[in-house]
């Protein structure tokens, strides 16, 4: 234990903006989640049960683009497939709000969820088993995305599959997992997905309390998880993942077996996203398939180069940014908020070649002395 | 049905007790065995591309602890036999033993870099947008393992190593520059900065002083001279006047396989080295 | 009285314009256009045994749906387009009535049933036709309805038959009648069955397996015997159609990715917004019909060219706009172009609104080019995978003979170098994101023949491109060919069993594998410099 | 608050608003009809129209802003089934009142959402009967696009088909992912499925976007409505103006409204619509009746009750009747689904529909299918005593109520 | 024939060239020196136009230089070789040389470059990236003279070449100056080689032109004070 105190303690040197980020988003959570239960409605300071919620949902998707950004902008691993294991951490989640329903379907029947019950199912397929435990649920929900991801990492990696083609498998692979859960037989609920669910470990899922308690404990583990992979990326390791992204033959030739980095570095970064995925679900109140379609992963991309790749906190904010952008373009202008959010990409991608965040660097430099880039590559 | 047995039979392979399953084995720095004062045996290397046969039943024996210099043509095929000792080209046919014991050929890249051999690219390739310090912190010579590397930390006898070799290659006062601002020059010292700290048993060096002033050349040629003895290295280059100053036992590339081997003297009057590589003026000089 | 005056000019016109026709006729005619729907079955029956062939002009026009009547007289009219305008003949002379408007007439209605009813009369009528092609048509179209009197007619025409096709399948019918009347001879009906042997008509099949069940053992084995031969040549001809089919998907993949085996293969532009230039094409060659409505068979012809122009401007726009200030950030360029898409797509929606636009199909496209019963391959995929073929030849011509193709690689692998080398960069890096997006609204022709032309359009295209690049190995354009109908073949014969949703991922997984045997694609590029 | 907020929960973008973007726009021309009356308890009525992009959880989250931020009093919204899905829990939980518009597959009865779109029996089993009796259809090829809506609805035909004695072999089934494009081996399929002797119908329930393919497909390969005719239960007026109908005419669809069907109601009510799109050309369909239905219901409700809260105008809701667009009286049943008339019509070479069949009187909804083992005892019924969306009649027990 | 006046250049943040005149004598062969990373490349690059230069202008007889884009200054007359030869890798030989053709309006290669360096001919169909580097340094040089250039650059063109090609190497380009007038620019380390080739030297420290004169001039005093570390 200690040991572990210690190594978190020597990783601070680096990433100096993590701790005071950390500290913003947790005093912000501490304040919005006040706001909700403590004060009246009809106060100016009072934040919805809508907003609170909202807000989760943001959290999600940034701890989601911090997954990507770990893989694409230190790693150099470009995966238009995330969106996959952010959905199965989803759908276990969502497995376990299924069976939580117990009886209270509208068939009622005591052991299979409705959408089993009016397909005819006669019993529950096995890889449901167990998922009534919350425990079991939650294993899976890293496990499962874990596991994919070692696999798929293992074989490609190995094989030394790299850029676009690396990119488009997984692409591949997201769009064969969007087709298969499509599909009714395999036991997902199909196109509707997994929904109406009541409860979480006892709690109502539609009470404020358990909102915000969702919220918070949503914050907590993107702090957490910001926090250790910030440390994880300054130490060795991630002076290795960076040699990885920008010369991987050479880290090889120094001794490093650079597909098992990757395909840990991958692992982490699913499990990342399968546990975004399984407290998004309980706020959203649904998973269904299109979670798994790519263009949502290709999203997620976006989001973290809107914000700035290869910076941790860029990812978060740009998936926080656009994702409010959007909320307030499509209730703004609903006719024409595609035009305002295709924009901003086009513009952050001109004018802000290092994300939001590399504004920062870039105003500052800028104030130094105008700067002569290079005009080749 | 024989498909069956195969298939059985790989089973029994993956589940033989006596042996861990590679991801599971204990990366141990491995023992090279040099009883023979040998210790790199290459034996009939071939290799073509498309038809172009780029070695050519190519043998060449390298004693430990010497410093061998190896020249020949442009496209005589130096860089593609570094290439087949490190890994990074499958050979068609041919053995590369390392020591008795370790067959190379066997090997990929970070095993064979694992058991010291370290290698200096003719094009000096470094990480770009990580700092001097960074990239020669990357190079020592420490367990290379992911947990490990995780947990790693800088002991002070590591950082003075990398102290000492930031002096040595001239870069003291870039080491917390991005080596992809350095000049070409300082890249190429950089890189053997990188083969110093990662204390390696075999040295192989493509073309170290290309783009060197002559005083820089010169203590090239004094830093490889200190290095053989202990170590073992291979250099190639082009720049005979260095190739003077440090060579006992140069090994003369043609077309795929050796064309001579020998002593400097011996070798600048070679006939045959003088035609295809040499040209008659250097060899007066 | 009304009633009366208006039946009597009814008469007095009808006797004018057809006074062929016989008082009963008239009067099924006049009936005709007050009739209920469930009515009218009968009424073709008694239009066919009073009326016969004069009536045939009617028939058609009741049978495509343009038979109408006047809404004040009743008379019996026919719609006819000329120009683009409906216009109104008498059925019997064929004479325009100029005054009538749409306004002024009524349809007669149809529906499937009598559509039925209404083919076989055609069909009995045209046995006699003067056109072989038509009595063939007449004669197949009777298989189904082989009754004592058809049977006697066919008997009866059969002799006086001079043309072989249609006597071979006057044979096929004949035979048909008899090997299934009971009260024949076993030896008779035997015959009858040996000639039906080699026919693949379904109805033949059809006959023959209520045959097997024959009570006369004979009649079963023969036709069960019959049956195998022409099982084992249908099947045959079912392989040939999967290929085709397995083809024709492939050209799709091949016109949808060649544009981005340009922009994203050799350009090295990860263009999220290539989907978006198809749709472009698309919608051009919608907006080329609305400007040629009388022309529709050459409009297409004009939209391929019209397409290249507005989808390859658009490109050069895109490039000169946005691509050319990201050089040497390839990832980023997926960002703006994703961005560019979203907006094309709302531009679209806006000014064409979020609805499917109708793009109609040249006469000529249409249809298909039948072989046998069997076997018919449809046209507008023939000429599709055609075009791809040729969209393909062409674009390797392209760059490998004109400095283009040379100029854009060297620019690709070396920008800055190239420049010194005296290569105007920004002006291949235009022309070359122009040729690859021209290249995919070319594509969008062709789409909008087999597709919906909406805002979508482009989505549904995006991904396939890519995975077919991707597949056939990037930089490669052969790879893009082999890839494309590698895939589609692959689809086409997976579907069948396992259906099309289980066929789609089988063929996902198999990319997946197959890429960590060959990580750089069915084509990598080779040499040092592409580790 | 001084206007009455209705919300518009329809996708204007991504690949539903091809379908969804009309219902917004009948919504706000419905809104605008009952501003020029006067509006609503003296109220102006107004519309708070949101874009959940075809996304599903956004629906949700759309649902509650519309709830939650802008208070509005009703919502009229969604198409597909998963919107309505995901919506749900958020309807309920914040008590609100939704009006979903689309035919779909039953099995649910919420009592904050009314369903003005068929329910199965109002639509495939009518339609099925149809094939059977007047075409004397003997197989069957049930093709749908693979989801909740056509695996349900196929579910309940193959059983009432069976019931009806044909046989297994005599009924295909078949899935095709969304936006399946290249119909070419399906359409050879069914073609040589018809092939076999016996009159052959194709009952689809394929999805909005892939449907131009698959006739163009069907026209390609020259399968005409004589030989094989093709009943729809997802294809309208709307679909069908981005199609050459020429090569399809026959082709039938099942709906409870067709624009051409001639009634004073319709002709005024294409003529509104067709002014207020500016389009002369503009095409009305099913889920715009529903709409109109639904919203007319709505405000009557809201007359009687005296409030747009929403227990009180559900209650209200209850009973409504409303003249349909083609004739007749709509009335909302206690299962919160409408009596319709079911029609079924012909393709025209003009992009419209000729009703070629209907329904005696009106169709009552059912939320639960007869056909289904599962749903078979369960009614819905919103008045007291049961007060329950799926009341069990054999064990006489309410399952599954959030409230 | 080139005269460069007052240019400064930055990377970044970073200053690289100062203030730098040079004037670069026609038909002369000028040997540019300096220790590794006195900014020598950057020089070149601002020269060819492929790094923009924050102030000061270059002039080619009366053409202003700097105002245009590098492919403009390629037709101009400036051939390049770039140090680390940037050989388009997936381009076969020919078509590496083919590359520079529309700069003289030719359709064929000139036969002159495989007089010059036969070993083109003989690797014509090979991919540039395949050859081994020597070979892609005698290609590099071959592709510039494609645009029969009035001046070219040569960035340590001996870098990694065997003794006799450098020797070669070195005779080719005295002969282009002495039989075509051929003005040339050279960074070279190699003093031996600069002395027999180079007619004038350039000294080079800290992003300036510190010496200049005719090469006979070069003394120990100066390398000492310019070259040695
Ligand atoms: N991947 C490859 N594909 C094709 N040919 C190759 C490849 N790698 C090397 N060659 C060829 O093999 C030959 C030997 O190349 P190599 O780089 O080993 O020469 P070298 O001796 O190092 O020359 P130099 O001194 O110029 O560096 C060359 O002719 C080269 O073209
Ligand atoms: N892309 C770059 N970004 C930032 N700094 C750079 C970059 N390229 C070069 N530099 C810096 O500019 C200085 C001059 O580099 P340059 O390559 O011109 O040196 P040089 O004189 O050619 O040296 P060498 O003899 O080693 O080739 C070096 O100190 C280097 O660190
Ligand atoms: N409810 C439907 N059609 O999805
Ligand atoms: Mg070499
Ligand atoms: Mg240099």
């Amino acid at each position: 234990m200690s040991k572990v105190i210690k190594w978190f303690s020597e990783g601070r040197s680096s990433g100096k903006y993590t701790l005071p980020f950390v500290i913003l988003l947790l005093a912000i959570t501490v304040l919005a989640s006040g706001a909700n239960l403590l004060l009246p409605p009809d106060s100016p300071l009072y934040v919805s049960t809508y907003s609170i919620t909202l807000l989760g949902k943001y959290l999600c998707y940034a701890m989601l683009a911090l997954a990507v950004d770990i893989i694409w902008g230190y790693c150099g691993i470009l995966s238009l497939g995330h969106g996959a294991f952010f959905a199965l951490g989803g759908y276990a989640m969502g497995m376990y709000l299924m069976r939580q329903i117990g009886d209270r379907g509208v068939y009622g029947h005591p052991v299979l969820p409705d959408f089993m019950v009016f397909l005819d199912w006669q019993e529950l397929p096995w890889f449901w088993l167990g998922m009534d435990q919350f425990w079991f649920a939650m294993i899976m929900a890293v496990v499962v995305p874990g596991l994919l991801a070692f696999v798929f990492g293992w074989l490609a990696f190995r094989s030394r599959v790299t850029g676009v083609y690396l990119s488009i498998m997984t692409q591949a692979l997201t769009y064969a997992l969007l087709l298969a859960f499509f599909r009714n037989e395999m036991g997902f609920g199909g196109n509707n997905g997994l929904t109406d669910f009541k409860e979480i470990i006892g709690f109502d899922l539609q009470a404020d309390s358990t909102r915000v308690s969702l919220f918070v404990i949503t914050a907590l583990m993107l702090a957490l998880i910001l926090v250790v992979s910030q440390r994880i990326l300054s130490s060795r390791l991630g002076k290795v993942t960076l040699a990885v992204r920008d010369a991987e033959a050479r880290t090889r030739f120094i001794g490093y077996r650079t597909e098992r980095y990757k395909v840990w570095l991958f692992v982490y970064s699913a499990v990342i996203a399968g546990v975004a995925g399984a407290l998004y679900v309980p706020q959203v109140g649904i998973i269904n398939p299109g979670e798994f379609s790519p263009i949502n992963s290709i999203e997620v991309v976006i989001w973290v180069a809107v914000g700035g790749r290869g910076t941790l906190i860029g990812a978060i904010v740009g998936a926080l940014l656009v994702n409010y952008a959007k909320t307030r373009f499509t209730a703004i202008m609903p006719d024409g908020w595609l035009f305002a959010l295709g924009a901003l990409f086009v513009l952050v991608t001109l004018f802000l070649p290092k994300g939001l965040v590399g504004l920062y660097g870039q105003l500052k430099s800028k104030r130094r002395q105008p700067s002569g880039q290079e005009v080749q590559s | 049905m024989s498909a069956l047995d195969q298939s059985i039979q790989g089973l029994r392979e993956t589940f033989r007790r006596d042996q861990v399953w590679p991801f599971l084995a204990p990366e141990q720095a491995a023992k090279v065995d040099v009883s023979n004062q040998m210790i790199l045996y290459v034996e009939g290397l071939n290799l073509s591309f498309d038809g172009f046969k780029a070695l050519n039943d190519l043998n060449l024996y390298v004693k430990d602890g010497e410093l061998r210099c190896l020249i020949g043509a442009n496209g005589a095929g130096k860089t593609t036999l570094m290439d087949v000792i490190t890994g990074k080209t499958q050979c068609d046919s041919g053995t590369v033993y390392f020591g008795q014991t370790h067959n190379l050929l066997t090997k990929d890249e970070a095993d064979i870099a694992q058991l010291g051999i370290g290698r200096k690219f003719q094009k000096p390739t470094v990480f770009e947008e990580q700092t001097v310090f960074d990239n020669l912190e990357l190079s020592l010579k420490t367990d290379k393992r992911v947990i490990q590397t995780l947990f790693a930390r800088l002991s002070p006898s590591e950082i003075d190593r990398i102290d000492e070799v930031l002096k040595i290659i001239g870069l003291k006062d870039q080491r917390f520059m991005k080596a992809g601002a350095l000049s070409h020059g300082q890249k190429q010292w950089l890189e053997i900065g990188m083969l110093l700290v990662s204390d390696p048993r075999l040295l192989l060096i493509d073309e170290p002083v290309a783009g060197m002033t002559a005083q820089e050349t010169e203590r090239t040629a004094e830093l490889l001279t200190s290095l053989a003895g202990e170590r073992t290295v291979i250099v190639v280059e082009h720049d005979m006047e260095f190739v003077r100053s440090i060579a006992r036992t140069v090994t003369v590339l043609h077309q795929g396989s050796v064309l001579a081997e020998g002593t400097m003297d011996q070798i600048q009057n070679n006939k045959d080295v003088i035609e295809v590589y040499l040209g008659e003026e250097a060899a007066e000089a | 009285m009304k009633v009366l005056i208006s039946l009597f000019l009814f008469l007095s016109v009808f006797c004018n314009t057809a006074a062929a026709l016989t008082p009963t006729t008239q009067g099924l005619l006049q009936d005709l256009t007050e009739a209920k729907l469930s009515k009218m079955p009968d009424m073709v029956e008694q239009l066919e045994t009073a009326g016969g062939e004069e009536l045939l002009p009617v028939f058609r026009a009741w049978l495509e749906g343009d038979l109408h009547y006047t809404r004040d007289q009743g008379r019996l009219v026919v719609e006819v387009e000329v120009k683009g305008e409906d216009t109104y003949q008498d059925p019997f002379t064929a004479e325009t009535i100029a005054t009538l408007t749409s306004r002024d007439v009524r349809k007669i209605k149809v529906n499937n049933k009598l559509r039925g009813l209404l083919r076989g009369v055609i069909a009995r009528i045209q046995l006699t036709s003067k056109d072989a092609g038509v009595r063939e048509g007449a004669v197949r179209a009777l298989l189904t309805e082989l009754d004592d009197d058809t049977f006697a007619t066919l008997e009866s025409l059969y002799p006086e038959e001079t043309n072989s096709d249609v006597k071979d399948m006057m044979s096929t019918a004949l035979s048909m009648y008899i090997a299934q009347q009971s009260d024949n001879s076993v030896s008779v009906r035997l015959d009858a069955i040996e000639r039906l042997g080699d026919s693949l008509e379904n109805d033949v099949r059809n006959v023959l397996v209520r045959l097997q069940n024959d009570p006369a053992p004979a009649i079963a084995s023969a036709a069960e015997k019959a049956l195998v031969s022409i099982n084992q040549q249908v099947e045959r001809y079912a392989l040939v159609d999967q290929l085709f089919f397995g083809l024709s998907l492939g050209s799709v993949l091949l016109l949808a990715s060649i544009g981005l085996a340009i922009t994203f293969g050799v350009m090295g532009v990860i263009n999220m917004a290539h989907g978006e230039m198809i749709m472009l094409g698309a919608y051009t060659t919608y907006v080329v019909q609305l400007l040629m409505p009388n022309y529709i068979d050459y409009s297409i012809i004009v939209a391929i060219p019209a397409a290249f122009l507005v989808s390859g401007l658009m490109g050069v726009l895109i490039e000169r706009l946005v691509i050319c200030r990201l050089h040497g950030r390839p990832l980023e360029t997926l960002l703006a172009t994703f961005g560019i898409s979203l907006i094309l797509q709302q531009l679209v929606r806006t000014i064409f609104s979020p609805l499917n636009r109708q793009v109609s199909a040249p006469s000529w496209m249409s249809g298909s080019w039948d072989i046998n019963p069997v076997l018919s391959l449809t046209l507008n995929r023939l000429y599709i995978l055609a075009f791809a073929l040729l969209v393909f030849i062409a674009l390797v011509l392209i760059l490998k003979k004109s400095s283009l193709g040379l100029n854009v690689r060297a620019v690709s692998q070396n920008r800055s170098m190239a420049k010194a080398m005296g290569v105007k960069t920004e002006w291949v890096d235009a022309m070359t994101f122009g040729l690859g997006s021209g290249i995919a609204g070319i594509a969008g022709v062709a789409l909008s023949q087999l597709t919906n032309v909406g805002p979508n359009l482009g989505q549904a295209y995006i991904i396939d491109s890519f995975m077919v690049v991707v597949f056939g190995g990037v930089g490669n354009l052969l790879g893009t060919l082999v890839a494309a109908f590698t895939l589609g073949i692959a689809t086409k014969f997976l579907e069948p069993t396992t259906g099309a949703v289980l066929a789609a991922i089988l063929v996902l997984v198999f990319i997946i594998l197959f890429i960590q045997k060959r990580p750089k694609g069915l084509f990598p590029q080779k040499g040092r410099a592409a580790e | 608050a001084d206007t009455i907020k209705v919300g518009v929960l329809h996708s204007l973008s991504g690949t539903m608003a091809i379908s969804e973007t009309t219902l917004k726009d009948t919504v706000l021309m419905m809104v605008d009809e009952q501003n020029k009356k006067g509006g609503l308890l003296g109220k102006k009525l107004e519309a708070v129209v949101v874009d959940p992009a075809s996304n599903w959880p956004l629906f949700a989250e759309k649902a509650r802003e519309l709830l939650t931020e802008n208070d509005v009093d009703v919502i009229f919204g969604g198409w597909t089934s998963v919107s309505r899905k995901s919506v749900l829990p958020v309807i309920e939980e914040l008590n609100g009142l939704m009006f979903y518009p689309v035919q779909y597959e039953g099995e649910e009865s919420s009592k904050n959402v009314f369903y003005t779109g068929a329910a199965p029996n109002q639509q495939a089993i009518p339609a099925v009967n149809y094939l059977k009796d007047e075409l004397g259809v003997e197989r069957w090829v049930l093709a749908g696009t693979d989801y909740v809506y056509p695996r349900t609805t196929n579910k309940i035909l193959e059983a009432y088909l069976k019931d009806m004695g044909v046989a297994d072999e005599d009924i295909m089934i078949n899935y095709t992912p969304f936006g399946h494009s290249d119909w070419q081996s399906i359409v050879s399929d069914i073609s040589k499925f018809g092939s076999e002797g016996k009159k052959t119908a194709v009952v689809s329930t394929i999805n909005g976007d892939a449907n131009v393919p698959f006739y163009k497909e069907l026209g390609n390969q020259g399968i005409s409505s004589e030989d094989i005719p093709v009943v729809a239960f997802s294809v309208g007026e709307e679909e069908l103006s981005g199609l050459d109908t020429e090569p399809l005419v026959g082709h039938l669809a099942a709906w409870n409204y067709f624009q051409s069907v001639e009634t004073d109601e319709n002709e005024e009510f294409i003529t509104k619509w067709q002014a207020f799109t500016k389009n002369p050309e503009r095409v009305s369909n099913d889920p715009m009746e529903a709409t109109y239905i639904g919203f007319n219901m709505w405000v009557n409700a809201v007359t009687e009750a005296g409030t747009t809260d929403v227990d009180a105008v559900e209650q209200a809701m209850i009973g409504q009747e409303t003249p349909n667009l083609t004739g007749g009286i709509a009335v909302m049943n206690k299962n919160h689904h409408l009596s319709k008339p079911v029609l079924i019509g012909e393709i025209q070479d003009d992009g419209q529909f000729e009703t070629v069949w209907e329904t005696d009187g009106v169709v009552a909804g059912d939320a639960w299918s007869d056909f289904l083992p599962g749903s078979k005892d369960l009614i819905a019924d919103w008045t007291a005593p049961i007060k329950c969306g799926n009341y069990n009649t054999k064990t006489k027990t309410c399952s599954g109520q959030n409230y | 024939m080139i005269s460069i006046n007052n240019v400064s250049q930055l990377y970044g943040g970073t200053q690289i060239l100062w203030d730098l005149n040079l004037d670069i004598v026609p038909g002369s062969i000028t040997c540019i020196m300096g220790r590794n990373g006195v900014g020598k490349t950057t020089l070149m690059k601002a020269i060819m136009g492929l790094l923009p230069i924050q102030k000061g202008e270059i002039t080619m007889g009366d053409e202003a230089l700097h105002k245009q884009s590098a492919e403009r200054r390629a037709y101009a007359g400036i051939g390049y070789v770039p140090q680390g030869r940037d050989i388009f890798p997936m381009l076969t030989v020919e078509e590496n040389l083919r590359i520079g053709l529309p700069v003289r309006k030719s359709k064929e290669i000139p036969e002159k470059i495989f007089e010059l360096f036969p070993v083109l001919k003989e690797m014509l169909h090979r991919r540039g990236g395949d050859l081994s580097g020597g070979q892609q340094q005698q290609l590099a040089i071959g592709r510039a003279l494609v645009l029969e250039p009035k001046v070219l650059i040569l960035d340590e063109p001996n870098e990694g070449i065997q003794p006799n090609i450098v020797k070669q190497i070195g005779d080719v380009i005295l002969k282009l100056n002495e039989e075509e007038g051929l003005t040339v620019i050279l960074i070279e380390q190699k003093l031996g080689f600069a002395r027999r080739v180079g007619k004038e030297f350039r000294l080079m420290e800290k992003g300036r032109i510190v010496a200049a004169d005719k090469m006979e001039n070069l003394n120990d005093e100066l390398i000492k004070q310019y070259l040695a570390v």
